[in-house]
C-alpha cells in the first residue's frame, strides 16, 4: 500500500499527464479548423494522447529510479511524465523547437531522455528488446538498475515482444513489461485479435511471472508493480505486468472513431482512474483544498511548459544534416541535396 | 494504355486516388471470389489511408481481414494463401514497418518462384503507404522505393495519381507474381492530408489495365529530362512550369514502376535532351537515383551532359517542419537542379 | 492405435527416409576427402540431414492426404518424404539437377512439389505462417484440408511462431504445429536458450492446444497427430504437437559437434525409433522376412532415386535468368550480367 | 594507414581474415570490460564462420553470450546495451536473415542517435556473414551490400583481407556509431571452405586501426579503373594480371566502406583513366554498382569515356553450380568488362 506522500506524488503525476494532454490537445487542433489538416497547425505530425492511460505509467514508475531504463511505445507522454522526463524540453520536442529533447528531429514518437534514461519508437513491440538489452548491462555490471517496456494489448501479438519474453526469462533479467490494456488498437477490438483476454497469461509459454490488474486504479498498480519491480530488482527475474486502462480520445487526434460504439467511449469515461485516486485521497484525509493546490501546480508546470515551447526558435534547416553519427566521418556521404 | 478490349469510355468523372484505388480491388474482388484483403484497420476502418475504404461494407468479415499487429504472421499468411491458389491484397500500414517482416516479403514472397523453379506462383499484391511532407518523423516517412526495388522477385509500382492507381491495381491483382504497390499517403486525397493539385483525375468506370513496365511522359521537353515518381512527379511538373518562363522547356517521366523498369523511355529522352535530373524521396545514396544515372551512363553516355540528382539526403528524416522541408526534394530544388545542368 | 497395414508404412517411410540420407551422406561427401570442401563433391551447397527424427514426419504425415499442406525447415527430407514428395526429382534438385523439383534452383532448403503441396525455408521458423496461410486458404474455401508447420525446438523463440500461433488461434484455423525437439540448435543446448523444457507450453499463451510426446516413438506420435490432425479437419483450431527426437549427426554434414557430450550422441544413437518401430512390428507379428523386405524395398527405391539424379543433366548456366518471374514482364531488368 | 600512435611493427605473421577480426575483438575485450559478443553459436562453436573462435575460452559465458534464434530479440538487446553505454558486438549469422531484425537494426540501432539529437550514441557492431560461391542458393547467399548501405545511420564497413579486418574491426569497436561489419565467407579462410589466395595476410601483432572511408588502391593503373569490394577484390587483381598481357593497365580499387563512402579516390581514378568498371557481388539494380557509377557521372562527366557494370544480375541466388557461377561475377566477366571500356 503507498503512503499517503506517495499517493499525493501518484496523484500529481497522473493530473499533470491528464492536464498536459488537454493542452497539447488544444494547441495541436489550433490551426487545423474548420478542416482538420494534419500538416497545419503549432504541432507538426501525429498526436496519440493517453488520457485514461495515466495509473499505469504512475503506478509503475513509483518504483522507479533515473538509473532504471523505461521504454515507451507511440503513445508516450504520461509515462514520461511518471519517469521523470524534463518537461519543458519535452514540450519543445513536440513543438518541433531547438532545443527540443532531439532538437526537433525526433517528435513526439521518438522522446529521449538520457537523464532518466527514457527513450520511445513509434513502432509496435520494438521497444521490448532495447528494454531486454538495458536489464542484459544492468545484470552485466551487477547494479540493482531494472528496465521496464511499456506496450499496448495490440502489441503483444507482435514478435518483437515475444523474443523479448524469452530473451529475458532464460537470462533471469531484471525487466517488467507493462502492458496498457484499454481494449483497441487503433480500430481493432481486442477479441478480434487474439483469443487471449488476459495479456499476462501469455508469460505461460516463457515459465515468467504473469499478473494482470483488472481495474483502472492507480493503487492496484502501484502494489503490483511493487513485487514486479521487486523481482526484477532482487535478480528474480521478468515478469508481465498488464494493467487494465481506458481510451478516452481516438486512436491519435483527427481519428473521428466511426468503429467505436458510443457505450464504449461512454464506460472508458466514467471509470476515470484520476477520480478514483482523488477519491482514495480524500478517504486519507488529504482534503479538496489539497487537491485543488495539486492540480493548480500541475497546470502550472504545464502552462509552463508550453510557455517554454512556444518560446523557442525553430530548428535551422541545415541542421538537419547533423546528429547522424555521433562520430562523423570526414568525408561523410550525404548532406548534399 | 490499356490492355482490357475496347478503350475505357472518356469520362468527367474524377477520383482521388484512394477511391480509383479501392475501386480496382471492389472490382476484381466481385469478379473473383479467390481475391479478399487482409491487413490492419483494413475493415471497419477502411485503412488508415482509406486504401480500403467501403469493402467491409460490400464484402464482409470475411474477405477483408482485420488482422493482429503480426505483420510476419499475416504477411507470411499471404504468402501460404496465394501458393494454394488464392489472390490476397495484404497491407502493411507504412512502408516504414517492413523490418518486422521482412524476410516474408522477400526471402519466402519475392523468391519461392524463383526457388521452386516456377513450380509455385505467389500472385499477392502487399499494399503499402509511402512517403513524408506531413511532419511524421524518421520512422512513418519514408518510401523506401529503393530497398524494395533492389531486391529481385517483387514487381514494385508507384501510382502518382488516379488514373493510373486504378489500371495498375487491376493489372497488380491480375499478375501471377508478388507486386509491391507503394501509394503515396500525400496523394491519396485524404480528408485531413489535402492532396496537392494532380493525383485527383478522371477515371474511367470501367476496368481497364495499365501494364507494368510502361513510364509516362507526363510532359515533352527538350533541353532536360527529369525523371521521378509518385508524389514528386507533381513537383517535377511544377518545377517544369515555372522553368518555362526561363526558356527551359522540360521533359518529365513518370516512372510509374521500379521492377519492371522502362529504361528505354528515360534513354530515349536523354538521348534527345542530353540532360539528366533524377528527383526521388528516397534516400539519395544506393537508391534510385544511382540506378537512373547508371543506365544513362551505360547506355546513352555519348549523348549525356550533365547529370543532377535531387533525393532525400542520407540523413534519417527528421519531424521539424523546417527539417523535413529541408531534406524533402521540393519544387525549388528540381528547378535549380534543372537550372545547374544548363 | 494404427493398424499393421499403417505401422508397416511409417515404417517404410522411416527406413526409406533414414536410408536415403545414409545415402546422400556418401554422395556428399564422396570428393569431400580427405579434407572436406563444401564446394566439392557431386552435391553442393550445405546438407543438413535428419537421422533420428523420422519418426516425427512419418507418424504425423500418415493422416495427411496430398491436398493438405506441409511446411518444412532447412531439415527436410523425412518430412518430404513422409509427405509423398516425388523423391526422383528431389534428389535430382538436391544433385543441382535440370529436371530436379526447382530446375536446380532451388536446393537441399528449397524444395517444393505442389502436387502433394509440400515446401520448405531455410529461415527459422518462417515456415509457420505460410502454413497458418494455406489454413486460411482452406478455411475459406470450406475445405477440410489442413496444414502442418514443422519446425525445430530452436525456432520457437522465433517471433515469426508465436505471430503464427495467435493468428491461427484467433481465426481457428486447420493447422498443426510440429516442434521436432531434438534438443539441440546447432551447437546450442536447449536449456541455454530457454526456461521452458516442454515446448508444446507455447501454447498456453494462446489458449490453445499443445501436447508433447516425450518419447521418440513412431506409434505415439502417430496417435497425438491423429488427435491434432483430426482436431484441426473438423474446425476445431489449432495445435502444438512437440515430438522428442534425436540428432544423430552434426547439425550439418561437416559439423564436427566438439561442443557437444559423448554420451549425447551416445545416447541419441541408442533411442532409435526404427529399430523400436520394428520391435512393434514383430510384436504384432511381422517377421524379420517381411521387415528385410520392407528395407530391400526402400534402399531400391533411395538407389533408383540416385541414380535418376545422377543421370539427369545439370541446368545450362542461361536458365539462371529464367523463372524470377510467372509472368515475365515485357522489358524485364535483369538478365544481362 | 594507422591511427594509434607509431606504425605497427613490420611482420611476416600471416593470419587468415578470421584470426585477424578475431584478434581485434579479443583485444578490444581485454582492454575493455564493457566489450562483449552475443549471437547464435558464438560461444562453443565461436561462429559458424570462425568469428568468434577462441573467444569462449578467454573471455567466458558471461562475455561470449550464446542466445536464442531469436534476431529480433537480441539485436535490440545490443542496441539496449549500447545505448546504456556498453560496447556489444552482436553477430546475425547470414546477412540473408536481415528481414527477421530489420526493424531492430534500422529503426532503432541506425536511427536513434539522429532521432535523440545524438543525445544517445548506439556504439554497437553489428557482425554479419555475406557471400556465396558455395552453393547456399537463394537464402544463404547474398552479400546485401546495398541494401544496408541505403539505409543511413549505419557504417558499413567489408573487409577484404586479414590487415583490413584487423584495423576495421578495431575502429569499428572504438567508433561510438552503429557498424555492420560484413564479411565474405570464403574469405575468412576456414578449413572447410578454402579461401582464394589473397586475404591471408602479414598482421602485425599490435593493435592498429584503419579509418573509415579510405578506399585502397590495390594496384594503381592507366587504362582503366575496376572499383569493387570483398571477394571481388581478389577476382579484380586476377582479371587486372591477366589483362597486363594484353596490354591493359587496370586499376583496382577496394572500397573496404560503403558508408563512409571514399567517393574522392574513385573519382581521382576514374579522371586519370576514363574508364570505369564496378564489380559487385549484390543485385545489379538500384544498389553499389549503380551508385559508383551515378558518383562519377556526377562529378567526373567529362572525363569519362565508358562505364560498365559487373554484379549479381536481378535474379534470386540459383542453387546448381553452374548456375551460381553464372550470375556471380568472375574473373572472365571482369575482364571483359574492362575490355568493353575500351
Ligand atoms: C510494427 C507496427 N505495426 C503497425 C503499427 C501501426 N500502429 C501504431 S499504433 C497501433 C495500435 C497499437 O495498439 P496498442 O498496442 O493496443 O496501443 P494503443 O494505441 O492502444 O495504446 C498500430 C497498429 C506500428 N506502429 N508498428
Ligand atoms: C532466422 C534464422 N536464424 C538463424 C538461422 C541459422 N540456423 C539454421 S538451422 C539453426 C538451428 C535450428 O535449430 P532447430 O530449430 O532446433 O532445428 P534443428 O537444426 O535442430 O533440426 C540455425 C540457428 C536461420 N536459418 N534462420
Ligand atoms: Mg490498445
Ligand atoms: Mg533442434
Amino acid at each position: 500500500m503507498p503512503s499517503v506522500t506517495e499517493l499525493r506524488e501518484i496523484y500529481e503525476e497522473m493530473v499533470t499527464a491528464r492536464r498536459y494532454e488537454k493542452r497539447l490537445q488544444e494547441e495541436y487542433l489550433e490551426g487545423k479548423q474548420p478542416a482538420f489538416d494534419i500538416s497545419a497547425g503549432p504541432i507538426p505530425g501525429e498526436l496519440h494522447l493517453a488520457a485514461g492511460h495515466e495509473a499505469s505509467a504512475a503506478g509503475v514508475c513509483q518504483h522507479l529510479r533515473d538509473a532504471d531504463t523505461v521504454t515507451a511505445p507511440h503513445r508516450p507522454h504520461h509515462i514520461a511524465i511518471s519517469k521523470g522526463v524534463d518537461l519543458n524540453r519535452m514540450t519543445a520536442e513536440i513543438f518541433g523547437r531547438r532545443t527540443g529533447l532531439s532538437k526537433g528531429k525526433g517528435g513526439h514518437m521518438h522522446l529521449f531522455d538520457p537523464d532518466v534514461n527514457f527513450a520511445c519508437s513509434g513502432i509496435i513491440a520494438q521497444g521490448c528488446p532495447p528494454a531486454v538489452g538495458a536489464a542484459m548491462a544492468a545484470k552485466k555490471r551487477n547494479t540493482d538498475e531494472v528496465a521496464v517496456a511499456f506496450l499496448g494489448e495490440g502489441a503483444i501479438d507482435q514478435g518483437g515482444f515475444f523474443e523479448s519474453l524469452n530473451l529475458a526469462s532464460v537470462r533471469n533479467l531484471p525487466v517488467v513489461f507493462v502492458v496498457e490494456d484499454n481494449d483497441w488498437a487503433i480500430s481493432m477490438p481486442k477479441e478480434r485479435v487474439t483469443d487471449v483476454s488476459n495479456g499476462a497469461q501469455r508469460a505461460e509459454g516463457h515459465d515468467m511471472h504473469g499478473v494482470r490488474v483488472d481495474r483502472d486504479d492507480a493503487v492496484a498498480v502501484y502494489e503490483a508493480a511493487a513485487e514486479a519491480v521487486g523481482r526484477a530488482r532482487d535478480g528474480n527475474g521478468p515478469t508481465i505486468l498488464e494493467v487494465q486502462v481506458h481510451r478516452r480520445m481516438g486512436h491519435f487526434m483527427g481519428d473521428a472513431e466511426g468503429y467505436r460504439p458510443d457505450e464504449d467511449v461512454e464506460a472508458a469515461e466514467m471509470r476515470d482512474s484520476v477520480e478514483r485516486l482523488a477519491a482514495d485521497l480524500r478517504k486519507h484525509g488529504v482534503d479538496d483544498d489539497e487537491l485543488t493546490a495539486i492540480r493548480d501546480r500541475a497546470s502550472a508546470r504545464v502552462e509552463e511548459a508550453i510557455e517554454f515551447a512556444k518560446e523557442q526558435p525553430e530548428p535551422d534547416p541545415e541542421e538537419a544534416y547533423e546528429d547522424v553519427f555521433t562520430n562523423p566521418p570526414a568525408g561523410a556521404t550525404g548532406g548534399e541535396d | 494504355m490499356s490492355e482490357t478490349p475496347g478503350e475505357p469510355v472518356a469520362t468527367e468523372r474524377e477520383l482521388t486516388m484512394s477511391r480509383a484505388m479501392v475501386e480496382a480491388i471492389s472490382s476484381e474482388m466481385a469478379a473473383d471470389e479467390e481475391v479478399f484483403v487482409m491487413g490492419e484497420d483494413v475493415a471497419d476502418y477502411g485503412g488508415i489511408f482509406d486504401s480500403t475504404q467501403g469493402l467491409l461494407e460490400e464484402f464482409g468479415r470475411d474477405r477483408v481481414m482485420d488482422v493482429p499487429i503480426s505483420e510476419t504472421g499475416f504477411i507470411g499468411a499471404g504468402v501460404g494463401a496465394a501458393q494454394a491458389g488464392m489472390r490476397p491484397i495484404v497491407e502493411l500500414m507504412f512502408a516504414d514497418f517492413f523490418g518486422v517482416a521482412m524476410d516474408q516479403i522477400y526471402n519466402n514472397m519475392a523468391k519461392n518462384t524463383y526457388m521452386s523453379g516456377r513450380s509455385v506462383s505467389v500472385p499477392m499484391v502487399l499494399t503499402t503507404a509511402v512517403g513524408g511532407t506531413y511532419n511524421d518523423a524518421a520512422q512513418h516517412s519514408q518510401t523506401l522505393y529503393g530497398t524494395f526495388a533492389h531486391l529481385p522477385g517483387m514487381k514494385v509500382v508507384v501510382p502518382s495519381n488516379a488514373y493510373d492507381a486504378k489500371g495498375l491495381m487491376h493489372n497488380a491483382i491480375r499478375d501471377d507474381d508478388p507486386v509491391v504497390f507503394m501509394f503515396h499517403k500525400r496523394l491519396m486525397g485524404l480528408g485531413w492530408m489535402p492532396a496537392p493539385e494532380g493525383p485527383k483525375t478522371p477515371v474511367p468506370e470501367d476496368d481497364y489495365t495499365i501494364p507494368f513496365g510502361e513510364a509516362d511522359v507526363k510532359r515533352e521537353g527538350t533541353d532536360a529530362t527529369v525523371v521521378t515518381l509518385g508524389l514528386h512527379v507533381h513537383r517535377a511538373m511544377e518545377a517544369a512550369d515555372e522553368l518555362v518562363d526561363e526558356g527551359i522547356d522540360t521533359e518529365v517521366i513518370d516512372l510509374r514502376t521500379l521492377v519492371p523498369l522502362d529504361a528505354e523511355t528515360v534513354l530515349e529522352s536523354v538521348r534527345k535532351t542530353g540532360r539528366l535530373v533524377v528527383v526521388d524521396e528516397d534516400y539519395r545514396s544506393y537508391g534510385v537515383t544511382g540506378e537512373i544515372v547508371a543506365r544513362a551512363a551505360e547506355d546513352a553516355l555519348a549523348d549525356l551532359e550533365a547529370v543532377e540528382r535531387v533525393a532525400m539526403p542520407d540523413v534519417p528524416i527528421p519531424y521539424a517542419r523546417p527539417l523535413e522541408e529541408e531534406v524533402n526534394p521540393g519544387v525549388e530544388d528540381i528547378a535549380a537542379a534543372v537550372r545547374a545542368t544548363r
